[in-house]
């Protein structure tokens, strides 16, 4: 469903498969009314979560990241939580340093029965991305957009050559 | 007394029978710079050279020497990446024979070029550091810079310029480079910035990169420079399109990669032709590692690098409260 | 140098000259921007710096760093049931510019791309496109840095190879002096005034140049002993030891003109990008089966010094591919000197002089 | 309005008219340009590569491996290696790729004229050899005889299965089949191909060798071969080297002074061993 353009922004949810993904299911089977902003990515374990995939959805243009997996002690395999905790942490100091409110990001644990807890989760988290509003953009939007959009392309104008 | 330099020299002498290599240092290409010596017989001892130009890290050539019996000279920071790859078994301690010195911290050639009047671009005569000044002749004048000038950043707070773990000392321990008022570095001048200015920072840093990877190959600790992430096209990290966007990018994975093990060696600065403050992210994330886990990198042989292990109780670090 | 017409313009009116120019044209000319210089678009708030080599060369000018080949873009087409068609978008580059402060070896660069993008049956289009709305003004140097060895591998402080106006520092301004046809249109309406006059002083002061140059034998006759020492695994082995197998050396190398082309998608669309490469990257020669021939750094060393003192000669009547501007020199994180190393090769397999010691 | 000058690296579209599952890991390509007026002109030799785009994953260089006599379509044989080739082979019928072809050096089939031809080809190392093979089979009065050994791991990994069996039965010329292990219900030979080949003995009497295969295979064979008495400027083969403009400017392809998209991919022996070692 494509982002509702002005009202929503676009907040990206990695969500480990066997607690809080479960938990959203249980929020949207309970019809708990939340704000439609988060895109949800299953991943097996919060612990499968490279923190790169935090940066990469930030410099491709996400405007708020939120990770959640199973409580400490809960993960299903037992370790993965505890590692991701570590490298969640460290991830938060990088953030400001190349210019990203660190309240952009946000980590939680979230089990599958926790519906109501869910809920409070994404609408606390898209309030605080709506108050920080969108993420700066770079100016130049890059060498596929020039060329594609046919936006003056610095190198050149496009047409169409072969239908 | 013998000087430090015939010490030394007399070390790595009786020493050099029982080993493949030394790596130590040479004359460069002019009088500021020295480039990695590799000793294989007694005739090379006589090209080692001792001086606050001796900047580069030489730990990094150790792990593409493995299987080898090699000696090394280090400084205080280089011996913390020597000792952080024997952390991670990227390097057999029985394999490396060190040679450790007191630092007085090394000259940056392009901080003095950039200190010179614009015309001073020409060679440079040998130079000497006492008390707290640095004398060398250019080709136009005799200078006289205060170490604040021309020291890397990383050696205006150097907290130890002795190499703490080595099998033999060569010379005194001594104090840190003499520095009185240290200039602001990039990390500080970066967090004096609003957000935003930060953002633009490094898009105006990042339009400079023109994407060599110096800083990857020649960090001590990318032993998988040959088939990094950034080159690869499965999983695609990185487009090849020439935007700040991409190159920022891997300079974030270059951070996360080595978060908890980067020893604040500063050769990723020192070799980045474009001079990027490119350690910024690092030493960020070395503080808050430092904060959550009271952890420096590559100063216990034995200790575990923070992210390869965890706590079911970590001390410091809280569950987000939502209401 | 054919005797043609030059044009004079005083020290303190270069500054607003080169902004007028930049109405109908880009104008990239050599700042200063964090302790470096580069070839950017002229910023008038700041002045010039033509005292040194700028530490970027102005390739990017005809070979930017990256580039689209062409775009492409998946569409449904009319069959029944429908099919991916694909649809090719031509961006062909049409950005007028003048590079103004250009030096005789980065001019030389672009003497040597000619040779392989424009060569004559086999021509790069996007790259003759560029060179041909490119008017490059290269300033005659009048001071070697410590590192210049342009004279010793076939050029010189004032050599026109490349450049399209040769402009030479005289004690109250700057004389322009065309060296090639489209040189010598542009000046035409550049709109400056007669400099016939100055001519002489000029090439006293290119004549001193030349005199100033730092000694140190001729790299001219490299080719048959860096072929001669290819074999010799020691020499490469002992060579490349401190080498890094970064791309520093050949991204500000004005004569390195390798490049990569990737397709960079985005769902459906997406365009076939040339980007600069470099022979030192082990991905260069990398096989899909995992087979290659450069493993080593050593491999990958001998090939980019014997590809510019060796291979390219054999195949453009001796000229090297290397413009001696020394930046590989200055921007080697291990300090490796392609000085050093080729007159290694040249003493090892002859028995030529050695290197005298720099500075 | 004067023709713009050609883009060198912008490629034609074509479509796959037929997708042939050789092998588990080789698929042959039958394609078409979509504009039937390039289609018509097209023309090639024996031996020339063409570079084959699927648009968002890449360009690979695949040899034309149908005959220059035969154009109604163009026929590449696909190993899967690397990203390219498996995108490639996930491709169906009516798919849209791009080409530019032909590019590089062609075999020398004027100097083979009139000669005995022996052509020995390992696993994918065959694709190469069938444009010739076939296109004097459509010249057969040109050449003398023609001895094909084509060899792989294994019987399943035998590429052109169907046309095998023509080529074993055909008068005009001899065919022998090789694997480095077979079961029982294996007809024809076992055996690695550089011993087969001593066995087999042919004559270098005015006769040429065309080989292609695994690099492992072609040096082991090419030794095989001087033992023979084949002499070095009549020993022939191609090269696969990373390839990316595929007309002799980027760089990527040299060995020494040679670029192998250009001056190759086609080499005699004598050539190879001019160049400097860095195969």
């Amino acid at each position: 469903m494509p982002i509702l353009e002005g009202k929503e922004l676009h907040i990206i949810g990695f969500l480990c498969n066997w607690c809080s993904y479960g938990g959203a299911d249980t929020a949207g089977v309970g019809r708990f009314v939340q704000p439609t902003d988060l895109r949800i990515i299953k991943t097996p374990c919060t612990g499968r979560i490279n923190p790169l995939f935090i940066m990469r959805a930030f410099l491709n243009g996400a405007d708020g990241v939120l990770v959640s997996g199973c409580h400490p002690r809960d993960c299903h395999y037992s370790q993965g939580n505890f590692f991701a905790r570590r490298r969640l942490e460290v991830l938060r100091a990088l953030l400001p340093v190349v210019g990203i409110a660190p309240e952009r990001f946000a980590y939680t644990w979230v089990s599958a029965s926790e519906g109501q807890r869910w809920k409070t989760v994404v609408e606390r988290f898209t309030e605080q991305i709506h108050a920080l509003g969108p993420i700066p953009a770079f100016a130049d939007p890059g060498r596929i957009e020039t060329c594609l959009r046919g936006q003056a392309n610095p190198y050149g104008g496009s047409h169409a050559l072969t239908a | 007394m013998p000087s430090r330099l015939e010490e030394l020299k007399d070390g790595i002498r009786k020493a050099l029978p029982d080993l493949d290599m030394v790596l130590a240092w040479g004359q460069g290409p002019d009088s500021l710079r020295r480039k990695p010596l590799f000793i294989v017989s007694q005739a090379d001892i006589d090209k080692i050279v001792w001086d606050p130009c001796c900047s580069p890290n030489l730990a990094g050539y150790l792990t593409g020497l493995r299987g080898k019996k090699v000696g090394i000279v280090v400084k205080g920071c280089d011996c913390r990446s020597v000792v952080e790859l024997i952390q991670e078994k990227l390097v057999d301690r029985a394999e490396v024979t060190i040679f450790g010195l007191h630092c007085e911290g090394t000259i940056d050639p392009a901080k003095v070029r950039a200190t010179l009047p614009g015309d001073a671009r020409g060679a440079f005569g040998d130079c000497r550091v006492s008390d707290g000044r640095i004398r060398f002749a250019s080709d136009t004048s005799l200078q006289n810079l205060a170490a604040s000038d021309a020291f890397y950043d990383k050696c205006l707070h150097c907290s130890d310029p002795n190499a703490g773990f080595c099998d033999y000392f060569i010379g005194e321990r001594g104090t840190p480079p003499p520095v009185s008022t240290a200039p602001p570095d990039a990390l500080e001048r970066l967090e004096a910035m609003g957000l935003e200015e930060r953002f633009r920072f490094w898009e105006q840093a990042m339009d400079r990169c023109v994407r060599c990877y110096a800083c990857r190959n020649a960090c001590p600790l990318c032993v998988c420079k040959d088939h990094c992430l950034a080159q690869s096209r499965d999983p695609h990290w990185v487009d090849q399109t020439d935007h700040p966007r991409e190159k920022l990018m891997f300079q974030v994975i270059h951070a996360l990669h080595t978060a908890g093990r980067c020893v604040e060696c500063g050769e990723c600065e020192r070799a980045c032709p474009m001079g990027l403050p490119v350690m910024a992210l690092k030493r960020a994330l070395n503080r808050q590692i430092n904060e959550l886990f009271d952890y420096r990198a590559g100063l216990d042989p034995e200790a575990i690098p923070p992210l390869f292990t965890f706590r079911e109780e970590e001390d410091r670090i809280g569950e987000k409260k939502w209401s | 140098m054919v005797m043609t017409e030059a044009r004079f313009i005083e020290k303190q009116a270069l500054p607003s000259w080169l902004a007028s120019m930049r109405k109908h044209r880009r104008v990239l000319v050599p700042q200063r921007r964090e302790g470096l210089t580069l070839f950017r678009p002229l910023d008038p708030g700041q002045d010039l710096d033509l005292d040194g080599l700028s530490s970027e060369p102005p390739k990017a000018a005809l070979l930017p760093r990256d580039e689209a080949l062409f775009a492409f873009r998946y569409r449904r087409n009319g069959d029944k049931p429908p099919r991916w068609g694909v649809e090719l978008i031509e961006t062909p580059p049409n950005e007028p510019t003048l590079v103004f402060g250009s030096r005789p070896c980065d001019a030389c660069g672009f003497a040597t791309t000619d040779r392989v993008y424009n060569a004559g049956t086999r021509r790069d289009t996007a790259y003759c496109a560029r060179r041909d709305q490119t008017v490059v003004a290269t300033l005659a140097c009048s001071r070697p840095g410590p590192t210049c060895f342009c004279h010793r591998v076939g050029g010189g402080p004032d050599n026109e190879a490349g450049s399209d106006i040769l402009v030479t520092e005289v004690a109250k301004g700057y004389l322009l002096e065309a060296v090639s046809s489209r040189g010598l249109d542009f000046m035409r309406e550049s709109g400056l005034k007669d400099g016939a006059g100055l001519t002489a002083e000029a090439a006293t002061v290119r004549r001193a140049a030349r005199a100033a140059m730092p000694d140190g034998p001729s790299l001219l006759a490299a080719p048959e002993h860096v072929r001669a020492v290819f074999e010799d695994t020691a020499f490469w082995e002992r060579t490349a030891a401190a080498c890094l197998s970064c791309g520093a050396c050949s991204y500000l190398c004005p004569t390195c003109y390798c490049f990569n082309i990737t397709d960079e998608a985005r769902g459906n669309e997406g365009l076939r990008l040339r980007s600069w490469d470099n022979c030192m990257s082990p991905q260069f020669t990398l096989e899909a089966s995992g087979h290659n021939p450069r493993p080593g750094k050593a491999h990958r060393l001998r090939n980019r010094v014997s590809h510019k003192f060796a291979f390219y000669p054999s195949l453009h009547e001796g000229a090297l591919a290397c413009a001696g501007c020394g930046r590989c020199i200055v921007f080697c994180p291990a300090s490796l000197d392609i000085r050093e190393i080729v007159s290694q090769a040249m003493i090892q397999t002859a028995n030529a002089e050695g290197e005298p010691r720099h500075d | 309005m004067t023709e713009p000058p050609k883009n060198i690296y912008l490629p034609a579209l074509a479509t796959i008219i037929e997708v042939i599952e050789e092998t588990p890991a080789i698929k042959t390509f039958r394609v078409r340009l979509n504009d039937p007026g390039q289609m018509e002109a097209f023309r090639f030799e024996p031996g020339q590569v063409g570079q084959v785009s699927v648009f968002g994953v890449g360009e690979s260089t695949f040899v034309i491996n149908s005959p220059p006599t035969r154009l109604d379509y163009l026929q590449f044989s696909v190993m899967r290696a690397g990203e390219l080739t498996s995108r490639l082979h996930k491709l169906k019928k009516g798919d849209q790729v791009g080409l530019r072809a032909p590019l590089g050096n062609a075999f020398p089939y004027q100097r083979m004229r009139g000669q005995n031809i022996l052509f020995v080809g390992g696993g994918i190392g065959m694709a190469p050899l069938r444009t010739l093979l076939l296109f004097m089979l459509d010249n057969r009065a040109d050449y003398g005889d023609i001895t094909l050994l084509y060899g792989a791991r294994g019987p399943a990994d035998m590429a052109f299965s169907q046309e095998l069996p023509e080529w074993l039965s055909r008068k005009d010329m001899t065919a022998t089949l090789t694997v480095d292990a077979a079961g029982p219900d294996w007809p024809h030979k076992v055996g690695l191909i550089p011993n087969v080949l001593r066995e087999m003995h042919p004559s270098p009497e005015n006769c040429f060798a065309v080989t292609c295969g695994p690099p492992i295979m072609i040096k082991f064979t090419i030794q095989a071969l001087l033992e023979l008495g084949f002499t070095e400027d009549r020993i022939v083969t191609t090269l696969e080297k990373r390839m990316k403009c595929g007309v002799g400017i980027c760089g990527r392809c040299n060995i020494g002074a040679h670029y192998v998209c250009q001056d190759g991919p086609v080499f005699t022996q004598a050539q190879l061993r001019e160049l400097p070692g860095e195969l």
